[in-house]
């Protein structure tokens, strides 16, 4: 055991992993000689060399392209999207290409990539800088999508993921990156799309990703205080997607709240509720409630994103009215 | 009605040219700034003007102040026959001018105080950051000021400027106040967009600074559609468009400026090299040598790489671009060869950059090596001490003004999402 | 009173807006000379010369960005994007610029523009030009979302998107363009954010969008005949969404089903339905049921792409769920 | 490990140039196809082999059939140092072949039972379109057969293709079967994906035929990809990537033409030039006369223009292009000028387009053009005719496979999402 950043934990995964195999290349702006706008690449090109650490051009298509080609024929790239706002300039490389090449092929084409990318919000980068748009991926078949919370994690979903056959979208949460948390040593390999119940409880079910596990776990800290006592699931993998779990607890619980930091409409907490609300109606003791950011871009200035981004006492507050 | 049914109809008389067009609104609280009073380029519309010399391109006087209409306003004015596709002139012909140009005292000291004031502002803005007071990112322009002085004094005051996240010094250059700028940086109410949008987005409408753009490239295609709407208003605006050299191998770029080409729009794209990206050199990861002058031939344009350094050249190049942009010629791209004297960021030291290149960049400083060209050319030193006093006071006023001010209403966090002011999205 | 096809419909709003108000320019690939790839802007060229209608080169960046750049400036541009798929090569100039602008300003940008695209399946054009991506432009505060299911409602819904302030994103199914309806003479400009109860029920809410809503309404034809008496709302605008209809018919109906052409995860019908199962879950007699194309991209072949897209037997059959 | 970590790792001594290269396996199913056998390029890795001549790019033997793997496998096989960002070698230097070239005639005969397949093929699916067997849009190659003959000529079977929804021809041009081809556009069980990708997105990895891609521009980039991964692994394969005029004006060919030329890829971009978009001529929206070559200094690349209706022509310069990019000598980018004879898509009667325009190309027409030019230089017409009733058989019995196969199991809506075989998202 040792304690590790979240962001070295970055490092230290794609280590583990081009150690690994070969084939495993990353690529991105940056990734090499600076080591990552956020650190999070450092002494992979010292390692690896320049034939598998590869600083690009300013250029996101022209690296997903190539890391889809380069996934086509043989290595298995990690391709680095700076900050997960940027996939709107490569978006049809991601959703039109490499999310549908396998089914449009009749399944001739395997795509084992992964992409990084830095996701959310906290860090007062404005609003074209903070979106989490993990959701983006999970709304498009053919994509895997994973958000770890703890620098354990990192490294084990990590590993799956690019040990996955599939193209997988890897969120690593910006606000997370200075935090600590134990990994144990040796190889960590994960499997794709198992929850993890963080803190047990019998009242409500609270479902989170990412930044907002640690928010969630607080606010059942603090919901603990006036003898409600919640269950925290982090979801860890959006596809695929730990219904079982989430059903289970709710079906203990009979009360759902979801965490996002995703604006209001559409995000992956929407899925979860009308998951349930088609599949565990029964079982509900209590309005669904998800929160989220407002339906709102996210503002630069430190007390509105603070403002905007759901807070303990708003989680506190949802759980609430979800027990109403 | 600025496109009257009759001109644009099927059935209207084509090749209509050179219509006389009516002097635009001025944007409300728009005077002047001192130091503007430059060449006043022709506006007459050339919609066919290709392979025009920059000699022939005639200046008509009265609409120095030829404002056009800040976001949303709806302007009078005929309109001239914008080219169809493919009709557009690019602008072959036009060539930087020779030397460093002579302009006037008064240009020279604007040009002077314009570099004085960017620098002192933003090395208060670093001491600032140190503080803690600058909580988000921010990105200087320190060293890269001449370009920002040398445009913004060629400018109209009515001409647009459309800037990225490094974009405090083209604020400055457009008359926005420093307080608000300083404010926006540090979160406070008293900010530009009062923390909305933070460092990497300053936009003032009411100075035509149209806005600082922090996804590399998108800015391009959106300066392109200020000129699109300029030239079809027919308001004699120019657009002009900053952005770095990393820019130049993304998507939009290369979008952005054949698109100008094609319709011929009134933009003069200024890439300002500094040679680095975030932190890889432009060079390791661009097929040419000279990341935006090497490209304009794809464009139908003329390569042009100027001194960046050189306030004198920097407002002589952007003065005679101007004015053939303005004249209906079609866009131009320079590439203005600069450095930035920190990092990249707020708190990236620089370091991975090479010692030489470093400290031959510094002695090359735009900001001491006009002073001493202006001392050596006559001009009294101790004006020159009085100006930065004056700033030195200006930029001090301004932070207590923005430490006076205290954070954004929180409910800032749902207003002016939409246009109702409110984020509501249901009923 | 005049029958008119959705396509020609389309071009008779774009004329109607035109002809209203001189600031209002179209531009994008083959709108001009062309009439449109789907003949949906047919004589508009000839009609408002080629300053006000404007074809360009493949570069949709470069279309939305102009329109942008031209909207803040003081026209009302209304750009196509030939196939709403291709909103992947420019979503940054959606998502990131125009949607976020306004707010990013404090106010200070006005974006008065449309963006028109062509939507959905149904026409064998396989998976990279199929896509229904309505719910793409939901997710992105900023942005209004309309789509119409009628002729009639073509030209009103695209006369208010014209006319509003703020940045609308105009889905025409492209399914919709050969099918036929009555308008009536005269300018027609509609509300944004009012949905249409097409059809009258007691005994389940069916919420349907463009194509679904003919579907939808066959569905409860054919509902009719076993007894069930279904409720149809066509949404016509997802942003502004009108709530208020949703939660009157559920609260009479105690059931809501929602059709929609999208892939299965983060929809806009997880969105209407988290909605109601966090206000109304009491209302609710049964679960809530989505009907969906498969979690998969759109196949080309006809067989395929019928056995995918929602049916009028899969819309049966999921109200019978939501009823069971 | 086809990558062993003393090579690459930082201790690994660096320089190390010109590493023999193992033999790369030939992916399953691919033998040679008749009329192959044009000169093999040296496969020889030169890392840093700029400005190379063409004439000394020396001709290596042996691995005549270095096909490298198809999607997913693992190669074997040492890799060479891949240069550095901003170490890549453009291919400067490079210049056409002058004239036609002189193809042994087994060579030449191979390029008119192509060109005569392509065109035979075509002209059965438009009529299959008509009697409303073919279903879904499709986009015909008619007029531009001698492009697709005259590269896929030139490419050895290891050696990547990448082409657009306007991509029968080439699909043709590797070697993939006229029924599996036909039976995709009809939507048919024995389509190359059973009915699930459709005209637009023909692929057969089997071939090395690595998709046709219909979003304008993306396949530039993903081509790339292959062509990176084929010179990390040392295979000497090269890729070529098809693509219209209309492509050019997109951000996607800026990004790919950039990266490939950085990185010395070994990829040859083949531009169609064919004169119009959809139903926009391409000179109309495009800043530049020749949309690719007036392009290609952009990327430090020669602009190259060829008559892309003369099949000689079009195999001399292919071959001479797969030999230098096959060098390590870095991409290339060919404009090939050609004209469809029809519209752009399978409705489109194409009328938009002038009567002169249409006749002068179809006076130019490449394969009655080749036949006259092989008549002349002493091919038995008797031979040709014996091959086009081949070709026309070939055809009928194509088409009667398709008839005979159902239609998809629609149980392969929901396959193949994930490699699981399935669509399965959740647990
Ligand atoms: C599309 C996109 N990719 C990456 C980034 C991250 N990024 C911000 S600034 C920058 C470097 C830009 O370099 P250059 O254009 O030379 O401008 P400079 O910072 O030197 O002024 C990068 C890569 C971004 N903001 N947008
Ligand atoms: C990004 C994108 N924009 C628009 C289209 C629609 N579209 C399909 S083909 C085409 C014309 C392409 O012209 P060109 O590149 O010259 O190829 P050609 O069809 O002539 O072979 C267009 C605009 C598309 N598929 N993708
Ligand atoms: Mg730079
Ligand atoms: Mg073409």
């Amino acid at each position: 055991m040792a304690e590790m950043t979240y962001r070295d934990a970055v490092a230290a995964a794609i280590a583990q992993e081009m150690a690994h195999d070969p084939s495993v290349v990353l690529i991105g702006e940056d990734v090499g000689a600076a080591g990552g706008v956020f650190k999070a690449t450092v002494g992979l090109l010292e390692k690896f060399g320049p034939n598998r650490v590869v600083d690009t051009p300013i250029s996101e298509q022209a690296i997903l392209g190539a890391a889809m080609g380069a996934a086509m024929t043989g290595l298995r790239p990690v391709a680095e999207v700076m900050f997960s706002d940027f996939f709107a300039v490569c978006w049809d490389i991601v959703a039109n290409e490499i999310a549908k090449a396998r089914y449009m092929t009749n399944g001739q084409v395997s795509l084992p990539l992964v992409i990084r990318t830095a996701n959310g919000g906290g860090v007062r980068f404005g609003a074209q800088h903070s979106q989490s748009v993990e959701s983006w991926a999970m709304s498009i078949p053919g994509l895997k999508v994973v958000a770890p919370s703890t620098p354990r994690d990192v490294i084990g979903l990590f590993a799956a993921a690019v040990r996955d056959p599939d193209p997988v979208i890897f969120f690593e949460q910006k606000s997370l990156y200075p935090t600590k948390g134990e990994v144990e040593e040796g190889e960590l390999v994960d499997e794709l799309g198992r929850a993890s119940t963080r803190r047990q409880g019998t009242d409500v079910t609270v479902v989170a990703l990412a930044a907002m596990v640690p928010r969630a776990l607080d606010a059942a800290e603090a919901l603990a205080q006036e003898g409600v006592s919640a269950e925290v699931i982090d979801l860890r993998s959006l596809v695929p997607l730990d219904v079982t779990t989430i059903a289970g607890s709710v079906a203990r619980t009979g009360h759902l709240v979801t965490v996002e930091e995703n604006p209001r409409l559409c995000g992956w907490g929407a899925e979860v509720a009308s998951i349930v609300a088609e599949e565990c109606l029964f079982d509900l003791d209590g309005p669904i409630v998800r929160v989220t950011t407002p339906h709102a871009p996210l503002p630069a200035a430190d007390a509105l994103e603070d403002a905007a981004m759901p807070s303990v006492a708003r989680i506190v507050e949802g759980v609430r009215r979800s027990l109403a | 009605m600025f496109l009257s049914r009759s001109r644009s109809g099927a059935e209207a008389p084509r090749g209509e040219k050179g219509v006389s067009r009516q002097a635009a609104e001025a944007p409300p609280g728009q005077g002047p700034r001192p130091g503007t009073e430059g060449p006043t380029g022709g506006a007459d519309e050339r919609a066919e003007g290709r392979e025009m010399s920059a000699g022939a391109t005639s200046s008509v006087g009265p609409e120095r102040d030829s404002g056009g209409p800040p976001g949303g306003t709806q302007l009078q004015g005929a309109a001239p026959d914008v080219p169809a596709a493919g009709q557009g002139a690019a602008g072959r012909g036009w060539s930087p001018p020779a030397g460093t140009g002579t302009a006037p005292a008064q240009v020279r000291i604007s040009l002077y105080r314009q570099m004085a004031t960017m620098r002192a502002f933003e090395k208060r803005a670093y001491d600032l950051f140190l503080e803690g007071l600058v909580k988000g990112t921010s990105h200087l322009g320190l060293g890269q000021e001449a370009i920002a002085a040398g445009f913004g004094e060629a400018m109209r005051p009515g001409d647009y400027t459309f800037a990225t996240y490094r974009g405090h010094n083209h604020c400055l250059a457009r008359g926005v106040p420093m307080a608000r700028i300083m404010g926006e940086l540090m979160g406070r109410s008293n900010g530009l967009m009062a923390g909305k949008g933070g460092s990497m987005h300053l936009t003032s409408v009411e100075h035509n600074m149209m806005g600082s753009y922090a996804i590399v490239g998108a800015h391009l295609t959106i300066a392109n559609g200020a000129a699109w709407s300029a030239k079809l208003r027919g308001s004699g605006q120019v657009t002009v468009c900053f952005f770095g050299d990393g820019t130049t191998n993304i998507g939009a770029f290369h979008e952005a400026l054949n698109f100008a080409s094609v319709y011929s729009l009134p933009v003069v794209f200024v890439c300002e090299n500094n040679l680095w990206m975030e932190y890889t050199p432009i060079q390791s990861v661009t097929a040419v040598a000279r990341p935006a002058a090497d490209r304009a031939g794809a464009y139908g344009l003329p390569p042009v790489v100027i001194d960046g350094n050189d306030a004198d050249a920097v407002y002589a190049v952007a003065s005679s671009a101007l004015e053939w942009v303005r004249s209906g010629a079609g866009p131009l791209l320079i590439e203005a060869l600069t450095y930035r004297h920190g990092g990249h960021s707020r708190a990236d030291p620089g370091k991975y950059r090479p010692e030489d290149e470093l400290s031959s960049w510094l002695a090359r400083d735009p900001l001491p090596r006009f002073r001493a060209r202006l001392v050596e050319s006559g001009t009294d030193p101790a004006m020159l001490d009085a100006i930065d006093l004056d700033i030195d006071a200006a930029v001090a006023r301004a932070v207590e003004e923005c430490r006076a001010s205290g954070p954004p209403d929180t409910n800032l966090v749902t207003a002016d999402v939409f246009a109702d002011g409110g984020a509501t999205w249901r009923r």
